[in-house]
């Protein structure tokens, strides 16, 4: 079980390090939304259905819709 | 081993929140930023829930009349952190439209460039 | 430069967290107040999931706050968004029209998951999940169809009396325990019913559907608002 | 008697109802907010004297204190909601002709939500609900400084927005280790616990919370968003930003430091941040020539003066340090309010564009001369017996370190005076363009003409204020009987 | 009861009253402003010889706020009602043609409220109260005429508030120590209190009341605040509004430090009656000879008016009953003349359009003749010349230094020899001389301007003739403050170092002008010549070669002006750009990138995490 969790952290953590990275931002969120997907997978493992449904349909989901529609009427890469 | 068994989740929330910081601090790109911003709200959330967690316990819930377990996580901050995740979406979505704005008005979103209130 | 004083920064700051963790042990942390709930949650409210009991019971007002932060959220956004759109002509970008299978596809799906999200929040007080997900599962659905059908628009108007609506169900419902109920704003002034059937727990049901629908639409209505204004 | 909860129930039942309203009947929506805050006023008049003599403490959905959340009607906290609802009401009589232009129905919900997330602040007896509450402040807040839409606007929004939201990510952050440490949210609760811990563990907690909410309080290091955000809003919302949202994050600070924690080793520190605070404001607003600039600067400098003053911890200082920030939340309103029309006549925020408005508006101008009077503190207005009492009761502790730094209290209001006086001269004594005479709509001169009432009357009368806010001022140093009234 | 409560709501209703009648009719608000004035001096004129406190309101937090009248409150409050009402009959012609009348009148009738407040408070917070409302009204009437008032108002306000501020610090000390504002009880709590306190309220106090006194170096604001206020305001601002700093030097030295400790303040060189010696000292010295130096006639009369309150200090610094007394008659005399003249040149002023230019002037002593009047007698009294005030209470002073310091009084005498210069240079420059072309039609005084300077006139010849009149009351003062009584008759004082009696002096000096007059009477006849009439025969001629009006005095100008440099007026500037640039610095910390705002919450969080771990100060 640590073992998972660790990888399942360190996903997490190296996605949101990406995040930090791209220069594209399109790839900037769909990496923050891998984080929160981890992180609602980590919600799971603490026992916590609720926070992983809500983090998975509004953290991953519709935030990241809300980003990418804002990306459209932006920039896509980072200057 | 046990370091990581009694810190993995605290230093995933952590690490999660000083990522998004150090996100908002050097970069100077708007969205960028905001990115940051739903990181550390993420990794918060992470760390509320890592609190309330007992090795051993269960969800919160009594899915059926007969569960009469003593065991579970600590409900509380599970509620927080539902609190906390539309708070979070709330901000964001102001921020964007905000940032759709801006792009608007200046053409960039560095935020080196966006300088004309200042002093 | 800046990002080596950033790290310092942070690092310093990481010390202090962690002096500060080390008091808070991982995973054997227990409050007095979280064994309460779960111990009496049922009594008190008839809920069985223990995090609805504490999200609509319990700690109902927090739920109402966060309710009108997202109203607040989504009425700023419109206003933002609004202040800039009056000087600008409108001129409508051309969609190009989606395939068939994406637009049979989301067709057919939308009632489906609207389904889903009333599930996820009728049965809220039961099973994991309850108004926010319940309301975050709608929004998607519209999303789903705006993606997909691309001209399609959920009535404004609609939307909004939705949120508002249910936004008044909540404080109204609150108010009502205030004025029947035990003299206490929010408290639960209809019978509990039988543990682990859906028509318990008082009023939690009333409130999360009330949140529902709101979040749904509210979430809808930010969604409508950011695609109308990318056209 | 009247339950306390309505203060929060009603303007958001009645902030909900707005677009129901809205398709009834357009007109109708402005008034809502003045429905809403006149009530609320009523209201709190009406409490004071039950709440003098005990004070109410609500617990919602019938769950008692640890349980469930509560709400804490004390002097203090009727103090606020009191001073929210009058300054919301008069600015909403103002903003009733102010705003004309973008969307108005929206503006008014905003309006109302940001006080009644401003009233749940000051009630709450709960931390994460005062977090939510808080939210509900920040939130409309940045969605009302950018309720124009101009570059400004935008600008000092999304940089509001972001400082905002880091800050409430690290109260957040505050608030769970206190949970994990505490295993509750209650106020009263955790004050009581507090003891048991030791107290290098809630050093983090306590710099977290209280960096947290110094980003909405405008404490030195954390305010960079005041002067933008204050001087691009719209100017009512500039008055209530001013007025009522920084010195209800104020009063948040000073609640979790005092009732909270409670530990008094800290609080010289917070004296010397208040005195950097109100020196840092006084001089950055001295070298303005932008009229709304220069007063969101000297709102941080008044900031740092009432929190030097509060966290003095006496008796007299904290009495002193709630009259200064009634006065300033009155004088900074008026100013703001009449530099609006001023504003608006000249088409310019520049100083040296308001030469002569003296003539063109003069009841604004006096309006304006009054506001910055009281703020400088000059007699008879409302700012005197603020300033006197901080410094006596500062003066009282007889330490010369704090005599030292009430030196820098002195030195810093002869500053402020210097900007406020270089203002009135130009108003009056400087000759401007454009000699027609207009006066600001009827609504807008009515709002003025309260706030200068009140001022004058507070000025010439403090006493029946003082008497209140030494209730008031003992409701937050006295822990031991905030936890003994929560926790029964 | 004692009718102060009633004085001080007439007052200040009537300022109200007079601002609201000012906006329907004009001539209705000057009547009225004129009778409210009146009627001020017949109250106060009333009050003579009552004594008595009372307490009239407790609304601030309680502390009682208290009026009192003393035979030393008396004094004050009728030469400010007096002035008061002859600078409001005097602007009824100078200000018609100004705009905004109605805030004019309004802010001269809340100046001498305010001050009427200030020597009736009977309590430091009321005292306090009042201060304030004078200095604000003020900084509104200096500013009043807009261009280079408004620095002259900036300079003043800014330098009077850092005055009250000090004044706020000392008197909340004393609050704070002694648990009472009010003045009969401090006086027996400071008795006790340690020298260190008594020296830090004397410095404090010293700030507020030098300033509003403009004593060296405190002076920089008066000048230019004298020269641009309105004329009728100098008057009232040099008469009486700088004496409230004599006013509230007389209470903080020997009615709250109390007669026996001042005089032993300090240590022995650098007791603080000596410093405050050597200030007045100064203050005499140097101001005297810049005034020389102005070409602006309100200028020179501001310089002179920090001259004499020079010499009203050591009147008062040097602590003796009689130089009390010379003193205390000395600022009746100022107030007097020096109203005067202002009035005087206010007249020049207004019938020359708005000319106060030294150089410009001449001549004008047939097209004005009152005017000029006015002026020879003010000048009189200013010099000190006998038969004026001003030469009683010179006589006075001299000679209750003369044999305790000898230096003061050089000093003194030394000022008087510049005195007779300036004022010289001021009657000469404006009524003497050739009458320059553009001035030929300069009518005579009006009436209203007229009916003040006859008054005045007349009270400097009265005073300097019968002493005995102002000295009665003085003597009051003198003892109710600790000292000796003094030997006082109607036409003069008898004290240890000589005696003064104005009947002898009155009698030898009507002889010497009857002589003069009959000298000149049988002596040659004089030959009348056009004052246009100037040596070129009509031709255009530079001004500057060959009218001797301009450049007055200028080898001697010359000579002095460069030790003349007002240092502090320097400094004090410094003071303030250097605050502006300190400011322009601080405010660059807010540097319009929102990273480094977010930098700014995390350094501080890391800073404190920081400390608490390396030193746990916590």
């Amino acid at each position: 079980m640590i073992v998972i969790v660790t990888l399942v952290v360190a996903l997490m953590l190296s996605a949101a390090v990406s995040a930090l990275f791209f220069k594209d931002l399109l790839s900037a969120v769909i990496a923050s939304c891998l984080v929160s997907l981890f992180a609602s997978i980590l919600f799971l493992f603490l026992q916590a259905p609720d926070v992983a449904m809500a983090e998975a349909s509004i953290g991953a989901a519709l935030i990241t819709a809300v980003f990418m529609i804002a990306l459209r009427r932006t920039k896509r890469y980072e200057e | 081993m046990s370091f990581l068994q009694n810190n993995i989740y605290y230093i995933g929330a952590f690490g999660l929140i000083m990522i998004g910081l150090l996100t908002v601090l050097v970069k100077h790109n708007l969205i960028k930023v905001i990115i940051g911003l739903s990181i550390m709200d993420t990794g918060i959330n992470l760390f509320l829930i890592a609190i309330g967690y007992l090795r051993n316990g269960t969800a919160p819930i009594f899915s059926s009349p007969e569960v009469e377990s003593i065991l579970m996580v600590d409900p509380v901050p599970q509620a927080l952190v539902l609190t906390a995740i539309v708070i979070g979406v709330a901000v964001l979505a102001l921020a964007l439209s905000l940032a759709i704005r801006l792009y608007k008005h200046f053409g960039t979103l560095d935020l080196h460039k966006i300088k004309e209130l200042k002093w | 430069m800046k990002s080596v004083f950033s790290l310092i920064l942070l690092v310093v700051l990481g010390a202090g967290v962690v002096f500060t963790l080390s008091s808070i042990p991982f995973g054997s942390t227990s409050s007095d107040v979280g064994e309460y709930y779960i111990d009496s949650g049922r009594a008190d409210t008839g809920a069985t999931n223990i995090v609805t009991s504490v999200v609509v019971g319990y700690r109902a007002f927090d739920t109402l706050g966060e309710v009108t932060v997202l109203f607040v959220a989504a009425i700023g956004l419109g206003a933002i968004l609004a202040a800039g759109r009056e000087n600008e002509e409108k001129k409508k970008a051309e969609w190009e029209p989606a395939s068939l299978v994406l637009y049979t596809g989301c067709r057919f799906l939308f009632p489906l998951i609207l389904l889903f999200g009333a599930y996820v929040f009728i049965h809220g007080h039961l099973t994991p999940g309850g108004g926010f997900q319940g309301g975050a599962v709608i929004a998607s659905a519209f999303l789903m169809v705006y993606l997909g059908c691309r001209k399609k628009r959920i009535s404004r108007t609609w939307a909004r009396n939705t949120e508002s609506i249910s936004g008044l169900v909540f404080v109204v419902t609150g108010l009502t325990g205030l004025a029947v109920g035990g003299h206490y704003f929010l408290s639960n002034f209809l019978p509990e019913g039988t543990l682990n059937t859906l028509f318990s727990a008082g009023i939690i049901p009333i409130i999360y559907i009330a949140i529902g629908l709101k979040v749904g639409s509210e979430l809808t209505g930010v969604i409508d608002d950011l695609i109308e204004e990318s056209e | 008697m009247v339950n306390p909860v309505l203060l929060i129930a009603v303007p958001l039942g009645l902030a909900f109802m707005v677009p129901l309203i809205d398709s009834a009947s357009r007109k109708l929506t402005r008034f809502v907010p003045v429905a809403a805050l006149l009530f609320n006023l009523i209201l709190c008049i009406r409490l004071i004297p039950a709440v003098l003599e005990n004070p109410i403490v609500i617990n919602l959905g019938g769950f008692t204190p640890p349980f469930g959340i509560n709400l804490f009607v004390g002097p203090l906290g009727l103090l606020f909601a009191g001073l929210i609802s009058l300054a919301g009401l008069v600015v909403s009589i103002y903003s009733l002709s102010y705003i004309k232009n973008g969307p108005v129905v929206k503006y008014h919900m905003l309006y109302m939500l940001l006080l009644t997330g401003a009233t749940g602040v000051v009630l709450t007896g709960d931390l994460f609900n005062l977090f939510v509450f808080f939210e509900i402040l920040c939130i409309s807040s940045y969605a009302l400084v950018a309720y124009h839409g101009d570059r400004a606007g935008i600008e000092s929004s999304i940089k509001y927005l972001i400082q905002g939201t880091v800050g409430s990510g690290l109260l957040l952050i505050g608030i769970g280790f206190i949970y994990g440490i505490f295993g509750t949210l209650n106020m009263a609760d955790i004050a009581m616990k507090i003891a048991t811990v030791e107290q290098s563990t809630l050093f983090v907690p306590m710099i977290l919370m209280v960096a947290g909410l110094g980003v909405e309080s405008a404490i030195f290091p954390l305010n960079a968003w005041l002067p933008d955000a204050h001087s691009s809003a719209p100017s009512s919302i500039s008055a209530i930003l001013s007025g009522i949202a920084i010195e209800v994050g104020l009063y948040a600070v000073a609640r979790i430091v005092f009732t909270v924690f409670g530990i008094s080793d800290i609080y010289l520190f917070f004296a010397f941040l208040g005195i950097l605070t109100l020196l840092i404001g006084e001089m950055c607003a001295f070298a303005q020539s932008n009229i709304k600039r220069m007063l969101a600067y000297s709102s941080i400098g008044q900031i740092g003066l009432i929190l030097f003053a509060l966290a003095l911890a006496t008796n007299n200082t904290v009495t002193g340090g709630l009259f200064q920030l009634v006065n300033h939340t009155f004088s900074k309103g008026l100013l703001f309010l009449s530099a609006g029309y001023m504003i608006y006549r000249s088409g310019s925020m520049e100083i040296s564009s308001l030469n002569g408005m003296g003539k063109r508006m003069p009841l604004t101008s006096l309006a304006f001369t009054v506001g910055a009077f009281s703020l400088v503190g000059l007699p008879p207005f409302a700012g005197f017996p603020g300033k006197f009492l901080i410094v006596s009761g500062a003066l009282l502790k007889g330490e010369m370190v704090i005599n030292i730094l009430v030196g820098l209290v002195l030195l810093s209001t002869v500053i402020e005076g210097t900007y406020f006086f270089r203002v009135i001269q130009a108003l009056y004594f400087k000759d401007g363009n454009g000699e027609q005479r207009k006066q600001a709509p009827a609504t807008a001169v009515t709002a003025m003409i309260a706030l200068m009432i009140l001022i004058v009357a507070l000025g010439v009368y403090p006493k029946f204020l003082a008497d209140f806010l030494s209730s008031a001022s003992s409701d937050l140093l006295d822990k031991m009987s905030y936890v003994g009234s929560v926790l029964k | 009861m004692t009718g102060m409560e009633i004085l001080l709501l007439v007052a200040f209703g009537g300022v109200m009253l007079t601002y609201i009648l000012g906006r329907i009719s004009s001539s209705l608000r000057n009547t009225f402003a004129v009778v409210l004035s009146l009627v001020l001096v017949v109250i106060i004129a009333l009050m003579y010889d009552k004594t008595g406190e009372t307490i009239f309101y407790r609304g601030f937090f309680g502390i009682p706020m208290v009026l009192r009248i003393n035979s030393l409150s008396w004094i004050f409050a009728m030469t400010i009602s007096f002035i008061g009402c002859l600078s409001v009959i005097f602007s009824l012609d100078y200000m018609k043609v100004k705009e905004r009348t109605s805030f004019f009148y309004a802010m001269l009738l809340l100046v001498n409220s305010s001050m009427m407040g200030i020597v009736l408070a009977g309590d430091l917070l009321t005292l306090f109260i009042f201060w304030e409302i004078m200095s604000w009204s003020t900084f509104l009437l200096i500013s009043y005429n807009g261009g280079p008032a408004i620095a002259a108002g900036m300079k003043y306000i800014v330098m009077s508030f850092a005055g009250s501020m000090a004044m706020l610090a000392g008197i909340i000390s004393i609050f704070t120590a002694f648990g009472t504002l009010q003045i009969s009880e401090i006086a027996a709590g400071m008795s006790s209190a340690s020298s260190g306190f008594k020296i830090f309220i004397v410095i404090v106090f010293g700030i507020a009341f030098g300033v509003k006194n403009a004593i060296w170096p405190f002076h920089a604001w008066l000048p230019q605040a004298h020269a641009e206020a309105p004329s009728p305001f100098s008057a009232v601002l040099s008469g009486v509004l700088i004496k409230m700093g004599v006013f509230g030097f007389i209470l903080t030295m020997y009615v709250v430090v109390g007669l026996g400790t001042y005089m032993s303040l300090g240590g022995a060189i650098f007791s603080v009656r000596s410093i405050l010696l050597v200030m007045g000292a100064i203050t005499i010295l140097v101001p005297t000879f810049v005034a020389l130096l102005q070409d602006d006639a309100k200028k020179l009369l501001a310089w002179s008016t920090i001259a004499q309150a020079g010499y009203i200090m050591l009147g008062i610094a040097y602590g003796t009953s009689l130089s009390m007394a010379g003193g205390v008659l000395h600022f009746l005399s100022h107030v007097v003349f020096k109203s005067l003249l202002f009035m005087t040149v206010g007249a020049v002023e207004f019938r020359t359009g708005g000319i106060r230019d030294l150089n410009s002037l001449g001549g004008l002593i047939k097209k004005m003749p009152f005017a000029f009047t006015g002026t020879l007698i003010g000048v009189c009294g200013l010099i000190g010349v006998p038969l004026t005030n001003g030469f009683v209470s010179k006589w006075l002073i001299y000679k209750s230094l003369i044999f305790g310091s000898p230096l003061l009084t050089f000093v003194a005498l030394f000022g008087t020899w510049g005195t007779v210069l300036y004022s010289y240079k001021l009657i000469h420059n404006i009524f003497l001389g050739q009458l320059p072309e553009k001035l030929k039609d300069v009518e005579n005084t009006p009436l209203s301007m007229k009916l003040p300077m006859i008054i005045l006139s007349f009270t400097v010849l009265l005073f300097g003739i019968l002493p005995g009149l102002p000295l009665r009351v003085i003597n009051k003062i003198v003892v109710s403050l600790g000292f000796d009584s003094l030997n006082i008759s109607l036409w003069g004082i008898v004290s240890e170092s000589g005696m003064l009696n104005m009947i002898n002096l009155f009698a030898a000096i009507l002889a010497g002008l009857i002589a003069v007059w009959l000298f000149l009477r049988i002596g040659a006849r004089t030959i009348p010549v056009k004052q246009d009439d100037n040596y070129a025969a009509g031709a255009a001629v530079p001004r500057d070669r060959y009218n001797y009006t301009v450049k007055f005095y200028d080898p001697l100008l010359r000579m002095i002006s460069p030790y003349l440099r007002d240092i502090f007026d320097t400094f004090y500037m410094k003071i303030a750009d250097l605050t502006g640039y300190l400011s322009n610095g601080i405010r660059k910390i807010y540097t319009g990138y929102v990273g480094n705002y977010v930098m700014y919450i995390v350094l501080f969080i890391s800073l404190m995490i920081f400390v608490q771990m390396k030193w746990s100060p916590w």
